[in-house]
Formats: structure tokens, C-alpha cells, sequence
């Protein structure tokens, strides 16, 4: 049976301080990268379903990234199909 | 369009939505009679948080007053800096002094439980390094609503997540607290950290500004827009054109940045380069600012163009009201700038130059080279309104008392009691709390000599030193409800107690008083009976209190937690190796029950847990059993007479023993007289 | 003299005075090394001690493996200098490829602080020779990314050259792969663990002084018999 | 100045063990989502570099992500252009 691939991107809304995020830029920076502007570190999800890529599967998907994967008091989510 | 104090002037009939910042009619006429003038939105923003409830204390503050006018005798031996500093500091003899003191994080925690939770040890932490300590160690007071409730397991598993990620990282041990469970705790979790540091007498940090030309230094995180809340309306207020997306957002915490923050703050003040320190909490730079200058007796100018951004489209208000974390404020001679901003560069800590003291008496900010702000700093930071607010007696105060428990049908046969202590032992309160606090650190900075389970956190203070201190920190809230006097007292009697029982002579109070709205008469009848109790115990067993902390709106809808105060006790130990731990150790030993036993049941552990009650009266207090208690555990441990003892509070002699029995696997037989 | 033992000092490193005052105990002098120098001071030895680095950001060791100082530890290491590498220091030492295999987050995935008894296999290396082969010791153990895996070619050859130096016993905090707690390098030189030992020195800080070996073992092979 | 938008995505290796990830589809599971057949979890990294995503810009994030976002004994990194 066909298996559909989605995938979830969460990350902290953008006024939401990123400490992740500043300290790779300045190892990043250290190692000499200068052009490199801006990094934010995130959550990556990659959830296999039973069934075709259709709108019920996104819409599965979208429910499980705004109740279980995110936290939407500081969190955004991103579905993406592989 | 920036609102300037030019501005002001010449709109005086503005609309300024004041109601919605929480300021009523008499209290914006009043800011309108100190500044003579309606206030510019930065004005309007800086006196809406710091005369909140939660910054000037002005529904608590007539009570608190007994704190400092019922001094124990022991008070002026001991307290190097009392009630309006950041926190209490303690002399505890060789040239040592200890500040310490706990403070809630309630609402926040149960928007965003995990930082909520670590954010409220970062600004404690912050509290004790502003003295000029080093911070030495964590304690948390923990309440939720029913284990089995389902936002329980969203708000709990955060909460120890956060405390226990936040210490961790800054490398702080956790050595004690409490977790305990309530229906009324349901959407009102209270999460009260505590937080002690070490340093020596003569080395204690003002937090005041004194000495026109000196330089204001921002050092630490840069300002975003954390925890703004109301200030955003007046950002959107001010007409701005994408206010739309300006959504207060939650405080979030970097114990990494926190961590440097220490470094670089114990060799700032060790190179004396600093002449008054003050940290960034509620408020933020507006109470920061104003707070200093007020205890300064001086002025001061700040330019908010310099406060560093991680959002540059922040608007000045914003950047008054920001309450992001791990930053502090500094008073710095020209001089001594270099060395300064040399100690920031080595721990990688953004430092700025945003002002300077003056001796104008006013507080003046300008952003954009206008004047937006133009104060009082007295106004602000400590005339805040004062209120006597309505009081009255419970109504269900008779009935409760008179819901006598001792009429509750108790355990007869030896199986009938066995099935009791196993449902004691079983329950939230009584049960082992292992699973939450192997998640925090008890062993970094190697000076740890007892934390949980013993009944106090017990701490050497250097390597080449045998002195040491003890901690304990305790609260409850039945027997508040049933008798807010007495539940308070009680309160105090069993942090005492703890601190005692290793051995440790108690010395110093500091305490949080979590409570429903001020508003309601019944609560703040509550509150004052709470505040009299404590006063009044602290005088009888003579340990002053330096400092503490109080959260009112701990309510659902109209529904209060209970009076929940929360006390924590600071002893000390000339010799720490004379410690005593809780548990049975060796086969054979004598077990010895110290002190009186009274048939009362009054918001007990058996009571609520067997039979779901909570009435009657609370348990008897008796000062003089508890300090000569305390006087023969001290003779005892320097002694070395005993092996183990532990304090009989929540679920009696009962639960005593059966903690006494699992902490090494050991056994006991007890023959019960009469 | 007495031997002099570097503690690098991260930002984040929290268990270095821990570490220095093991060092002392063990009869040798500690010297702080500061990340941003790429110099060793001279010294005979080097530890990494515990704690959050970088604040552990992206991964526990991650970042600090690239700052200045761990050139000059990787150079040390690779000329036979004795490395200690403990918790973080462990994970610093595996991103920087002195050690084969990885830490990665606790299978249970929380940070959990525990007394946890230790069986020493190794004691042959610079770190561990004072201990007799298959003691049991007990020190404490905290941390939440410990969890040691690597590819199977990797266990295999650990376990066959013996370069396993302390197993978990009882229960394994972490789920690591054969319960491994530290492993050393072929030349015995390097060492890493999870676990404490700085905190197990003294009975009234620490659950035993079961830690003291790596210290005095050290000291014991620099000072001439 | 143009500004290249550079998204890497750093997943554990299939053979290492993915607690997290288990974690996740087991509460999926308790909420009746029998469809959902497996969830990994990885980090997913957003980078702002300056100047056009030309192949020099693709390469210094492939170094960046093979050196410092991913560790090679237990992760693989995927490299997307936003």
C-alpha cells in the first residue's frame, strides 16, 4: 500500500528569543563565515501514513503540528510533503 | 508620531487608554498631579507596571510593614541589609554573610510552563547576584491542581523541566523544596524558587545610583519584545503602522547567557569597578532605572536609542516595558569604563552605555533625541499608591471549623491501619518525589553535604572552611484555610523544624505569600491574618525576616487557591560535618520520639486523604517546644550523639517512620504506649 | 614539583572548580586553562571537565570542539599527553574525533542526577591504573545527552581490545549501547566518561571516594617512583 | 543586498535509536491516529546568507552543515533552498 511522506518544520515565532540559534551563528562566525547573516534552529518531523499524499492525510498532519508538535503559545509549524 | 513630553503639553485632553494598562481613574489623576500634565504613553507605560500590584505592593504593603516593626531581639546582630534591598543578607559569621530569598512565577508558569518555571530561577538568581553574591544554590516550592487532572500533566512535566534545564545549565544544585497537589491549584499552579548565595560581609552591592556624571550600563542580553503585555497596546496606541503584529509574547530564558552573567558580575565587582547594581525583572529597564535613581536620591538620563535590539522595530515604550531575560543594570565612574567593558568583553557579554546620573532628582528618557519621559523617580519606584483594602471574614469560617474531623470514623484493627498507611504513603502529597528531583543537579560546585530527601539542604561554604548553612522551604495550604494565623505560623514551625533537625541553629525568614485577589475582601481578611501570624512567630522564635515576596490574582474566575503562604528558613552550621541526615542507617539502633502528641486531625494529610475533609481547627503551636527542640538537636548533632532524625509534619508519625524505613531499606518495630 | 594538571574553562563549563579541587586532593596543582588561549601552559596532563559548554546549543560538545584551545588538546592528545575527559568533556572529546562514537540524548530523555555504581575494566590507562581490574565503585552520575552509541564495527573493536574503562552496573541511566560509561583511545592516553568521579572525593560531599582514583592514578605516573 | 535563504534539515541516522521520535507517535497513537505509521524527529536549521543562492553559497552551508550542524558518526543533513 502506498505510504505518503510529510514533513513538519516548527520554529519559534520570530520575536521569540532563539538562544540555539545565536550561539551556532557565533561558532559559525568563529570558523570564519562572515557572510553567513542569520541562523534559527528548529524542529525537524518526518511522519510516514498509510494511504496517497491527499488533503485528508495534510489535514491530519497540519492537526498532529498545531496540538502535539508545537507549542503555539512561542512556537510556528511549516507542512511540507516530502 | 513619537508622544514627547513637548507633546504632552500641548495635547493636554488626550485619550490615553489608562483603563487598559490596569490604572483606575484616581490613580491616572494622580499621575497627572505629579507631573502636572496628562503623561506622555512612555510615562503612562513605565507607571502602569511599576505601580502594578505585582511591582509596588500597594494592596499588601500596609501589612507588610509588621515585618519591620516587630523585630526579633536577634534581628540587629544578624542582618546586614533588610527589607528594601534586592534580598536579605545575613552575617553568618568569619567574615561570611548569605543573602537568600524566594519568589513566585505563578502565572507565567502556567502560560508556558517550562519558562515560566526556568525564567523564575534566572530573576532570582538574578535577585541574590545584584547583592554582589555568588549564587550557591536552588530550592523550588512546587503546587498543582489533582495528579490525575489532564492540564496537570501538561503544566507539571514542564514546570520540573524548566527549573530543573534552567539550574542545570547555570550549574546551581537543586537541594530541596516541596511538590504538593490541590484541586484549588487547578489553572493556578504556584511555582515559588528560592535562591541563596555566599559573600563576604563587607562586600555587599547597593542597588542605588549616587554620583552625578556616572556612567548607566546596560550589560547582557539584548531587549526583545518578552513579556511586554499591556505595553503593546500603547505601542499599537500611538498609531504605529504595523502595530498589528506586536503580540505580547511569553519570557524566554538563556541560562547560557545567565551563566556568563555570574561570571562576569562576581569579577566586575571583584575588580571594583562597579558603584551600584540593580537587576532587570519585572518591568524591566523603566523599574531598573527608576529604582536606582529613586535609592540614589539623584537623577538620571537615558538615552533608549542605545539599548541594544534584537528587534529594531521595537517602539520606545516597548523597550521601557521589555521584560527579556538575563540582563542587569550598572552605576560605573568614567574611569573605570575600560575595565568594565573589558570583563564584558571576556565573557562575551554585550555591554552599552544607555545614560548617565545626574542631580536633577528627575528620571528623563529620550528616544530619537526628543524627551519622552520626564519623572519623578520617588513617584515611581517606591510612592506608588497605598491601599487599605476592604477585609472580612470568611463566611464559611464557622462552619469549617465547626466540621470537626476527630468524629471521623478511624482505623481499628491492625489491618484496617495497615491499609491506611499504605494509602497515606501512596498519595501525591506523601508519595516519593524521586522521579522529579533526580532531574535537577545536587552535586555541582562539589559543597552539597544534604539535599532532598533530607529534610533541609545543607550547604559548606568553602574548601577551607568547615562552616556551613542549612535551608529548608515549606508551606501549606489547608491549614491556612482553616486558620490563615495559625496556618502561617505553622508554616514557619515546620521550615524551622526541618532547618533543626540536621543540627543547624535557624537564623533568618524570607517568605512568599501566594493568595486570590486583593480585591476580595474575604481574601485580603486572609491575607493580613497570614502576615500577623508570621510577624508574630518570627518574634517568638527570633528569626528575622529579610525579604520575601507576594503574588495576589492566584484565582479561577472568582475562586481563590488556598491562603498559600510559603516560608523558607535559612540556618547555620559552625561545624558542618556535625550534619544529620534523615533515615534509618544501622540494624539495631534506638528510635526516639521527641516532643508531645496531641489528638489533631485539622487539616491533616489523614483527613484529606482518607476522607476527603478539610475542617476543624489546625494543629496547636507551642514557640518555646520548638525552640528548646531546636536547642537539643543542636546539642545532639555537635555531639554526635545521633545517627539520623527527621521532623514529623505532613502525615504524621506514620509517614515519619515509613520515609525513615525506604531511605536506606532498612526496618523498624515501634511499640505505640497507652 | 608537584605535576601541574590544565582544566579547560568553557563559558559554560560548571564542574572545573570540582575538577581542581580533585586535582588538589590527588597531591597535584591545578592550572585553569581559558578556551579563547590556544597554549597548554606546559602542563603534564589536560582535563575537559563537566557541564554545559556552549550551553550545549545544537549538540552537547558541538561547539566547543572548535574553539582555539582544542587545537592545541587535539595536538597533546595525539602526542600521548594523558586526557580526561569527563561528561561534557567526554562528549567534546567524541565531536573532535579523539573518541570513536557519540553521546546523543537519554533514552528516557530527561537529565537525571544519580549515584550510580561502576565496574573499572580498564586499568591500564593513565587514568585508572590506580584501580584494581573489576572494582566496583559507585559515582555520581548527571546528565540528560549521555546516551553512548556508535556503529557496531566500533563496539566490537572496543570490546575486543579491552578499551572499555567503566561499565554501568545495575541500571543503565542513559540506555548507552553495552552499558558502556567510558571508553579510552588505542594509545590509553585519552580518556572519556560520563560519570562524576571529581564528585566522589570526599564522603561529605559525595556518595564514596571512589572518584579519587583517576586523580591520584595520574599523579602516581608523573611523579618518578 | 540580496539575501539567499538556505534551509538544512539534520536527521539521526535510521540505525540509531529515535526516542523522541517514538515518543511522539506514541502519543499520535493514544490519540486514535492508528494512520500514522512512523514520526522522526531532527533538527531543522534556517540560514540567512549574504548575496544570490548561487553554488558557492550551496557549498559553504554543506561545509557548515558535514562540520558543525551535524555529527557524522550518528546524523545525515539534507541541504534545501527555501
Amino acid at each position: 500500500s502506498a505510504v505518503a511522506r510529510v514533513a513538519v518544520d516548527v520554529m519559534l515565532k520570530s520575536e521569540v528569543l532563539d538562544p540555539q540559534g545565536q550561539a551556532v551563528l557565533g561558532a559559525i562566525k568563529r570558523l570564519g563565515h562572515s557572510q553567513v547573516r542569520s541562523v534559527r534552529q528548529g524542529k525537524h518531523f518526518e511522519i510516514e501514513l498509510e494511504g496517497a499524499v491527499d488533503d485528508d492525510a495534510l489535514a491530519l498532519v497540519r492537526e498532529i503540528a498545531a496540538t502535539l508538535l508545537s507549542n503555539p503559545v512561542i512556537e510556528d509549524y511549516v507542512v511540507r510533503v516530502d | 508620531m513619537t508622544d514627547t513630553v513637548e507633546q504632552a503639553v500641548r495635547t493636554a485632553d488626550l485619550a490615553l487608554p489608562y483603563r487598559e494598562l490596569g490604572l483606575t481613574d484616581d490613580e491616572f489623576a494622580r499621575i497627572c498631579d505629579i507631573l502636572g500634565r496628562r503623561p506622555t504613553s512612555c510615562e503612562l507605560a513605565m507607571y502602569s507596571v511599576l505601580w502594578s500590584e505585582h511591582c509596588s505592593y500597594k494592596s499588601s504593603r500596609v501589612h507588610l510593614r509588621q515585618f519591620a516593626e516587630k523585630i526579633p531581639p536577634s534581628a540587629s546582630g544578624i542582618l546586614l541589609a533588610g527589607m528594601g534591598a534586592n534580598a536579605g543578607v545575613v552575617d553568618v559569621g568569619d567574615g561570611y554573610a548569605v543573602t537568600f530569598k524566594v519568589e513566585s512565577h505563578n502565572h507565567p508558569s502556567f502560560v508556558e510552563p517550562y519558562q515560566g518555571a526556568a525564567t523564575g530561577v534566572g530573576g532570582i538568581v538574578r535577585d541574590i547576584l545584584a547583592m554582589g553574591a555568588r549564587p550557591i544554590a536552588v530550592m523550588d516550592s512546587l503546587r498543582f491542581g489533582p495528579l490525575e487532572a489532564a492540564d496537570t500533566s501538561r503544566v507539571l512535566p514542564g514546570v520540573v523541566a524548566g527549573i530543573g534545564g534552567y539550574g542545570n545549565c547555570l550549574g546551581l544544585p537543586n537541594i530541596g523544596g516541596e511538590i504538593a497537589f490541590d484541586s484549588c491549584y487547578a489553572g493556578n499552579p504556584l511555582v515559588n524558587a528560592l535562591c541563596v548565595g555566599v559573600l563576604r560581609r563587607d562586600a555587599i552591592q547597593r542597588a542605588e545610583a549616587v554620583g552625578p556624571g556616572k556612567a548607566v550600563v546596560l550589560f547582557g542580553a539584548r531587549t526583545g519584545r518578552d513579556g511586554i503585555g499591556g505595553a503593546s497596546v500603547l505601542a499599537s496606541a500611538t498609531f504605529d503602522e504595523n502595530a498589528s503584529h506586536r503580540r505580547p509574547s511569553v519570557q524566554v530564558g538563556d541560562p547560557f547567557t545567565e551563566k556568563l552573567l555570574i561570571e562576569c558580575c562576581l569579577e566586575l565587582f571583584e575588580a571594583g569597578v562597579v558603584d551600584g547594581i540593580q537587576d532587570l525583572g519585572a518591568a524591566g529597564l523603566s523599574c531598573a532605572t527608576a529604582e536606582l535613581a529613586s535609592a540614589g536620591g539623584a537623577g538620571m538620563d537615558v538615552e533608549l536609542d542605545a539599548v541594544p535590539l534584537r528587534d529594531e522595530s521595537l517602539a520606545p515604550e516597548e523597550i521601557l516595558m521589555s521584560e527579556s531575560q538575563e540582563r542587569m543594570c550598572a552605576i560605573v565612574k568614567p574611569q573605570h569604563l575600560p575595565r568594565f567593558f573589558e570583563i564584558c568583553e571576556k565573557w562575551d557579554v554585550p555591554a552599552t552605555v544607555i545614560g548617565q546620573v545626574t542631580d536633577t532628582g528627575r528620571l528623563r528618557v529620550r528616544w530619537h533625541g526628543e524627551l519622552v519621559a520626564d519623572v519623578p523617580p520617588r513617584s515611581l519606584a517606591h510612592e506608588g499608591p497605598v491601599y487599605q483594602r476592604p477585609m472580612r471574614e470568611p463566611t464559611d469560617r464557622m462552619t469549617l471549623r465547626a466540621s470537626d474531623p476527630s468524629t471521623l470514623p478511624r482505623p481499628t484493627t491492625p489491618d484496617e491501619l495497615r491499609s491506611t498507611v499504605l494509602k497515606l504513603i501512596a498519595s501525591p502529597d506523601l508519595a516519593d518525589k524521586t522521579w522529579a528531583t533526580e532531574q535537577y543537579d545536587r552535586y555541582v560546585l562539589g559543597n552539597t553535604v544534604l539535599a532532598m530527601p533530607d529534610d533541609a539542604g545543607v550547604l559548606r561554604l568553602a574548601d577551607d572552611s568547615r562552616r556551613g548553612i542549612a535551608l529548608s522551604l515549606d508551606g501549606n495550604g489547608r491549614f491556612a484555610r482553616l486558620d490563615p494565623y495559625l496556618g502561617a505560623q505553622l508554616a514557619l514551625c515546620e521550615a524551622y523544624r526541618n532547618v533543626a533537625v540536621t543540627g543547624a541553629r535557624p537564623l533568618a525568614v524570607t517568605n512568599c505569600l501566594n493568595f486570590g485577589s486583593p480585591e476580595n475582601p474575604e481574601v485580603m481578611w486572609q491575607f493580613a491574618e497570614a502576615v500577623r501570624g508570621l510577624a508574630d512567630a518570627c518574634v517568638a522564635l527570633d528569626v528575622p525576616v529579610t525579604g520575601g515576596n507576594v503574588s495576589f490574582y492566584n484565582q479561577t474566575g472568582d475562586v481563590p487557591v488556598h491562603p498559600t503562604p510559603v516560608v523558607g528558613v535559612l540556618g547555620v552550621f559552625d561545624d558542618v560535618t556535625t550534619r544529620v541526615p534523615i533515615g534509618f542507617r544501622h540494624a539495631g539502633e534506638v528510635v526516639v520520639l521527641l516532643g508531645e502528641t496531641r489528638e489533631e486531625f485539622g487539616g491533616s494529610a489523614w483527613a484529606h486523604v482518607v476522607h476527603g475533609h478539610l475542617g476543624g481547627i489546625p494543629p496547636r503551636v507551642d514557640f518555646d517546644a520548638e525552640r528548646s527542640l531546636a536547642a537539643l538537636m543542636n546539642e545532639l548533632s555537635r555531639r554526635r550523639l545521633i545517627s539520623s532524625a527527621h521532623d514529623v509534619s505532613d502525615g504524621g508519625l506514620s509517614q515519619a517512620l515509613v520515609e525513615s524505613c525506604l531511605r536506606w531499606g532498612q526496618g523498624v518495630r515501634v511499640r505505640l504506649h497507652g | 614539583g608537584d605535576p601541574r594538571i590544565g582544566i579547560v574553562v568553557f563559558p559554560g563549563s560548571l564542574d572545573d572548580r570540582d575538577a581542581a579541587r580533585a586535582v588538589r586532593a590527588a597531591g597535584a596543582q591545578p592550572v585553569m586553562l581559558w578556551h579563547k588561549a590556544p597554549d597548554l601552559l606546559g602542563v603534564d596532563a589536560v582535563i575537559l571537565p563537566g557541564g554545559f559548554s556552549y550551553g550545549d546549543y545544537l549538540r552537547a560538545g558541538a561547539i566547543a570542539r572548535f574553539s582555539p584551545v582544542m587545537e592545541a588538546v587535539v595536538d597533546a592528545a595525539r602526542r600521548g599527553m594523558p586526557v580526561l575527559g569527563i561528561c561534557n568533556g567526554f562528549q567534546i572529546l567524541c565531536e573532535a574525533h579523539l573518541l570513536p562514537g557519540a553521546l546523543i540524548r537519554n533514552a528516557h530523555r530527561h537529565f537525571r542526577c544519580v549515584d550510580q555504581p561502576l565496574r573499572v575494566e580498564n586499568t591500564s590507562t593513565a587514568w585508572t591504573t590506580g584501580y584494581t581490574k573489576g572494582a566496583r565503585i559507585v559515582v555520581p552520575s548527571k546528565h540528560g545527552e549521555g546516551r553512548y552509541v556508535a556503529d557496531d564495527r566500533t563496539l566490537a573493536e572496543l570490546e575486543a581490545n579491552g578499551r572499555v574503562v567503566v561499565r554501568y552496573l545495575e541500571r543503565n541511566p542513559n540506555g548507552s549501547l553495552h552499558d558502556i560509561a567510558g571508553i579510552t583511545n588505542e594509545a590509553g592516553n585519552v580518556v572519556g566518561l560520563m560519570p562524576h568521579p571529581e564528585h566522589a572525593i570526599d564522603t561529605l560531599t559525595g556518595p564514596s571516594t571512589d572518584g579519587l582514583g583517576f586523580f591520584v592514578s595520574l599523579v602516581r605516573s608523573m611523579v618518578p617512583a
